[in-house]
């Protein structure tokens, strides 16, 4: 029996009737034709590939293992989680328009053109359902980086006006008020004062010159506006010479996640112009994990060359300080396990530091049983905690990571990405979970040694 | 009532026990069940005394030489001479116009119930004057010949196949007798030459029996119906994977196999591992030397004796024509890139345009 | 031929492997015979024997009480074996080439007995030799 | 004449030709397209130098799966691993194999008794049966599986089984399954550089360029 309305099919395996897709799935910007929208798409998909997505496009053997590290998979056993299979689209366009053989599937139309409706499908694939964590680039036998694929694919899609709604929303309120969440320049101005006075610290602001450019992730402005003071606290113990600017602050680049390669660039021009006005020899990136894969990785790429700054992760400045004797702190009588965010560990190649602190604080360190590069992610990064309708996916990803903080039996859960930090927030509140994730900057500055002043 | 050929061989002072002894010994040759002598001896003792007639075209007499030497002389004497041998240019005494008279006298009592061997390969090439014998071409006394033929035998490679005048490139146009000869039965014994014993033994199993069976190739299957290979004494090396790589290295002194060197015996069709040659006493892998496939079609153009079987055959320059093959692919290969790039080139511009402010770089993402 | 001597050839031996296999197929040959007098013959020739094998074979039939010899296009030894009505027959050529070897499992091998065309044309030539003797007689 | 053993000479002589020259035309074609788009240099601060040299070593590390993903993999992945040593050992082991790759490039070693090679073929039709039923019935499998994955299964199979029945006279005279042995196994050669089966060489590309990539950034890789 098929259902009456071919759009809306029957689900008729459900303990109840009802449609299969109950509400469109997908979202779209702009008003155009499915062929100008398709064209977009395909445009987008075909400029960006370069050797390297080529080579892995070229080199998978449906093998199907990353499937069985990607965590909506294993998760949910839907084999359309798989995460080549999330890039099929990506890879028809690949085959046909640039591969080596393209003009031979062209000729006989062997890969047939994508269709509107295919990319409509897979904007849930593209986006709800990968977090760009990566973990499938680690399994997968032939070396092929999804994760970055994932980021080339969502370019087409943000090009043809294909992107979930609340994270192009995300995106446009952070291109027009230079901030996702609404922490302008004169709210962070706010902020700033108001943090100072109310914990007696000083937090230099739009310096003229200095050696330190110190960024910040509008979540934190917004959510966790303690770490601010925390970094005050520490960078004065540090004795840097640093500051914040108002033309060049916001870390975060939703940009990137959603697709937008012009609005990428912008946010990441402003960071790294505000270093060179104020002669800043280091740029430090919050405890943000998109952060630094945009600005250390990508950075320079979209300036045109290199840049004349060091990019530091924050956990990487602390265990410069560390091993420089700048920072001495207290121990911590705790046992810790430490949540490895994708972007700066995995992708980042920022292991060691965090763990360097921790050290320095003494603590017990009970690492999960998949950690560091192996790590399994929160759940909410790429952009996929900005989208609601991703939420019950998100939360059925994120018992893999209680599961695992729970097996450590470590007292405390410390991350350094507060984009983790919120995720971890929200599954807490969700699941009533007794475990509040930490952040490593905070953990420090409240085992600064005191002074003896 | 007609001679038979147990007459034949009281007429020559032997007793009836000679006869099932010459029928034990023919029959074991044939590898027959040891039965079938005495059906043999019942067979052959009513049978009437058949007329051979022996013709060779382009041929070098090996295959004669070959018969003449095979391990019973007696045998060989019976069968050609005392039973059935009416003619044959090299063998008998007469010769020139009295050979030719006796030839036709024979066919003439015997027509349509003689056996035919031919020997040589038959030349088409200029109207056939490339073998021709008393005013006739070969192939036109062929076919003259086959017409009272009850059934021919193609004696070694070159009746059979076309042997060495069929080889490469072939001037006098050289084909086997089953090219010129289509209505009758041939039997094809080939071989260069053929072992005597397979000869002798094709006969007398036709006379006893009638046609036997044969492959594809149209031999009869008893002495061709299995490789060299699988029946050669030192297939166990072969599976051991123990080869002689040259013919004077250790491995050639312990006679291990000599597939390496080039032995056809894997696609080689014939008895010489089981019957041998020269009374049994040997035959070429046992004495060192590979197979080299004379009892198949075309051997001679094979690829060379001394080139390992599963060896491509052709003499193309290898990394001429691959280097060529690898610099085409680079050629295509830069071709489509460039394709690709300026396709690639143009969609980034007309996105350009698309979006108010310009466009970033091309090169701008991750890698 | 001092050179072929010193070709250090080292031919690899073989054991007996067929030779306990035969014995058996005598055995029941013999079965046969006794219950049906059926005969039976094993073509030597066409089995692959090795020295050990014939030897293996020769000590366990052994050597019976009849050794005949023929002579006709060439000369053959047929000898009973140890195990009564099982017969070794070896048929040469005139030039002493083995033809062909078999064990016969019978009373007597069917070359033995004299045939009786043959018998007649030896009574004719008897009779005929009579008939000399009689007219160049007394 | 027609001959029976035209068809091996076919497969000897212009087929394998035609095969080798498709192989690394195509091969070439695929690598040199692939490798000449853009490659942007990457102008980010190195926080590794030389990290080709950890490119080199993923090509070998990515042979074995991570602890952390062994358990939902290792099965499947052994059977891969049985499939691939097994192929191996026939191709590189058999000594008629040798001889042609001897033949063809001038590189010979010593080859394994036809024992082992029987049973590394048995072993490596066996596992490439049981891949083939992983494909069809594993939800995963199904749903990326296309004609190339099918078609390369098979064009993988026939040689190991054509090999096998030839070399023990099943269902035909040797020459004729040794002809379809080898025009099957130059079908494989030819086919190879257009289809997924080229992972026998992008493997090196694809994982070394991973390899330093991230490599390049410290991470582990």
């Amino acid at each position: 029996m098929t259902g009456t309305d071919t759009q809306f099919p029957l689900e008729l395996n459900q303990p109840r009737l009802s449609i299969q897709k109950p509400e469109p799935r997908y979202d779209k910007q702009g008003e155009m034709a499915d062929t100008e929208r398709l064209d977009r798409a395909m445009r987008g998909f075909v400029k960006d590939f370069g050797a390297t997505a080529a080579l892995y496009m070229e080199s998978c053997v449906h093998c199907g293992q990353c499937a069985e590290v990607c965590q909506y998979y294993v998760q949910t056993g839907d084999p359309k989680y798989t995460p080549i299979w999330k890039l099929e689209p990506f890879k028809q366009a690949y085959k046909r328009e640039t591969g080596p053989f393209a003009p031979f599937f062209r000729l006989f139309n062997l890969k047939r053109r994508v269709t509107v409706r295919e990319l409509e499908e897979w904007q849930e694939l593209i986006y709800d359902s990968c977090t760009q964590c990566g973990r499938c680039t680690m399994v997968c036998p032939m070396g092929i980086d999804i994760a970055s694929l994932v980021g080339l694919a969502r370019h087409g899609m943000a090009a043809a006006g294909l992107v979930p709604h609340e994270l192009w929303a995300t995106v446009e309120r952070a291109k027009r008020e230079g901030s996702p969440l609404g922490a302008t320049p004169a709210v962070l101005k706010d902020r700033i004062a108001w943090l100072e006075d109310e914990h007696s610290v000083e937090i230099p602001l739009d310096r003229s010159q200095a050696d330190v450019l110190m960024t910040i992730s509008s979540i934190e402005v917004m959510k966790y506006p303690q770490s601010i003071v925390a970094l005050a606290r520490i960078m004065k113990r540090m004795g840097a010479s640093w500051t914040f600017r108002s033309d060049g602050y916001e870390a975060t680049n939703f940009s990137m996640f959603a697709g937008d390669q012009q609005g990428q660039r912008e946010a990441s021009l402003k960071l790294i112009e505000a270093a060179i006005a104020v002669g800043a020899s280091v740029l430090i990136l919050p405890e943000c994990g998109h952060a630094y894969q945009a600005l250390r990785w990508q950075g320079a790429n979209l300036y045109g060359k290199p840049l004349p700054f060091r990019v530091l992760q924050i956990a990487e400045y602390l265990a410069e300080g560390i091993r420089q004797g700048k920072l001495q702190l207290q121990p911590v009588q705790s046992s810790v396990t430490f949540h490895d965010p994708c972007q700066i560990v995995r992708r980042g190649g920022v292991t060691e530091a965090p763990r360097e602190v921790l050290r320095a604080l003494g603590v017990e360190l009970r690492e999960m049983d998949a950690h560091g590069a192996y790590n399994w992610c929160c759940g909410g990064g790429g952009g996929v905690v900005t989208i609601h309708r991703a939420d019950p996916l998100r939360y059925k990803t994120y018992q893999i990571k209680m599961q695992q903080v729970e097996d450590t039996g470590a007292e405390m859960l410390v991350s350094t990405c507060s984009n983790c930090r919120q995720t971890f927030d929200d599954g807490q509140a969700h699941f009533h979970w007794d475990k509040t994730a930490q952040s490593l900057l905070e953990l420090v500055a409240d085992h600064l040694v005191t002074e003896q002043e | 009532m007609e001679e038979t050929i147990l007459d034949a061989f009281r007429q020559n002072g032997l007793s009836r026990r000679a006869f099932l002894k010459f029928c034990a010994a023919t029959a074991s040759l044939l590898a027959l069940p040891p039965a079938a002598a005495a059906a043999m001896a019942e067979k052959l003792a009513s049978t009437p005394r058949p007329t051979v007639i022996y013709l060779s075209y382009q041929e070098c007499t090996g295959c004669l030489e070959s018969m003449t030497r095979s391990f019973s002389p007696t045998i060989e004497h019976l069968m050609f001479n005392s039973i059935s041998l009416a003619f044959n240019d090299t063998l008998q005494a007469a010769a020139g116009e009295a050979a030719e008279a006796a030839r036709k006298e024979a066919m003439r009592k015997a027509w349509g119930k003689y056996i035919l061997i031919v020997d040589g390969s038959v030349p088409m090439g200029a109207g056939g004057a490339y073998c021709a014998a008393a005013g006739q071409s070969a192939v036109d006394d062929l076919r003259h010949a086959a017409q009272g033929a009850a059934a021919i035998i193609a004696v070694g490679t070159c009746a059979a196949f076309g042997g060495v005048p069929y080889a490469a490139p072939n001037p006098t146009g050289a084909v086997p007798v089953s090219e010129v000869i289509r209505d009758r039965p041939i039997i094809n014994v080939s071989g260069c030459p053929p072992i005597p014993e397979v000869m002798t033994g094709v006969v007398v199993y036709y006379l006893s029996f009638g046609m036997p069976a044969l492959d594809r190739q149209g031999r009869p299957l008893t002495f061709y119906g299995n490789t060299i290979h699988d029946r050669c004494y030192r297939r166990p090396f072969y599976d051991e994977g123990r080869f002689a790589h040259t013919f004077d290295d250790e491995g050639a002194r312990n006679g291990w196999c000599l597939y390496e060197l080039g032995c056809k015996g894997p696609v080689t069709y014939n008895a010489c591992a089981t019957l041998k040659w020269n009374q049994g006493t040997s035959f070429p892998i046992q004495s060192g030397h590979g197979c080299l496939g004379c009892s198949e079609p075309d051997f001679w153009d094979k690829g060379g004796f001394y080139r390992p079987l599963p060896a491509a055959t052709g003499h193309w320059p290898r990394g001429e024509v691959l280097g060529g093959a690898a610099l085409g692919g680079t050629v295509v290969g830069v071709g489509a890139a460039a394709l690709a790039r300026s396709r690639q080139q143009a969609a980034a511009a007309k996105s350009a345009k698309e979006v108010s402010s310009p466009s970033p770089k091309e090169d701008s993402h991750e890698h | 031929m001092k050179m072929l001597d010193t070709i250090p050839i080292r031919p690899a031996p073989s054991p007996a492997a067929n030779a306990p296999a035969l014995l058996r197929e005598i055995a029941a040959a013999l079965d046969a015979l006794l219950l049906s007098g059926r005969r039976h013959c094993i073509d030597l020739g066409s089995l692959p024997l090795s020295t050990a094998d014939r030897d293996l074979l020769r000590e366990t039939l052994g050597t019976g009480e009849i050794r005949m010899e023929l002579v006709a296009l060439g000369s053959s030894r047929i000898e009973e074996t140890g195990v009564p009505g099982v017969w070794w027959v070896r048929h040469s050529s005139e030039d002493g080439i083995l033809l062909t070897e078999s064990l016969e499992i019978c009373h007597v091998p069917e070359i033995v007995p004299a045939d009786t065309t043959d018998i007649a044309n030896g009574l004719q030539r008897l009779r005929q030799a009579l008939a000399l003797r009689a007219s160049g007689g007394h | 004449m027609s001959t029976e053993t035209d068809l091996l000479d076919f497969a000897r002589g212009p087929a394998l030709e035609a095969a080798l020259i498709i192989l690394v035309f195509g091969i070439f074609w695929r690598l040199v397209g692939v490798l000449t788009l853009r490659r942007p240099r990457d102008l980010s601060e190195p926080r590794v130098r030389h990290a080709w040299l950890g490119g080199i070593r993923t090509i070998f590390t990515r042979m074995w799966p991570r602890r952390e993903f062994r358990p939902r993999i290792l099965h499947w992945e052994m059977v891969s691993y049985v499939f691939h040593i097994g192929l191996a050992v026939v191709i590189l082991g058999l000594v008629p194999h040798i001889l042609l790759i001897r033949n063809i490039t001038g590189l010979s070693w010593p080859g394994l008794p036809t024992g082992v090679i029987t049973f590394a073929a048995g072993v490596a039709l066996i596992s490439l049966l049981a891949l083939l039923a992983h494909r069809a019935t594993h939800p995963v499998l199904r749903r990326i599986s296309n004609f190339d994955d099918y078609f390369s299964w098979l064009l993988v199979f026939t040689p190991l089984l054509t090999g096998l029945m030839a070399y023990y006279h099943l269902g035909g005279r040797y020459e004729d399954l040794l002809a379809l042995h080898m025009l099957s196994a130059e079908l494989l050669l030819a086919w190879l550089p257009f289809s997924k089966l080229a992972h026998t060489v992008l493997f090196l590309f694809s994982r070394g360029v991973t390899g330093t990539i991230y490599s390049r950034r410290g991470a582990q890789i």
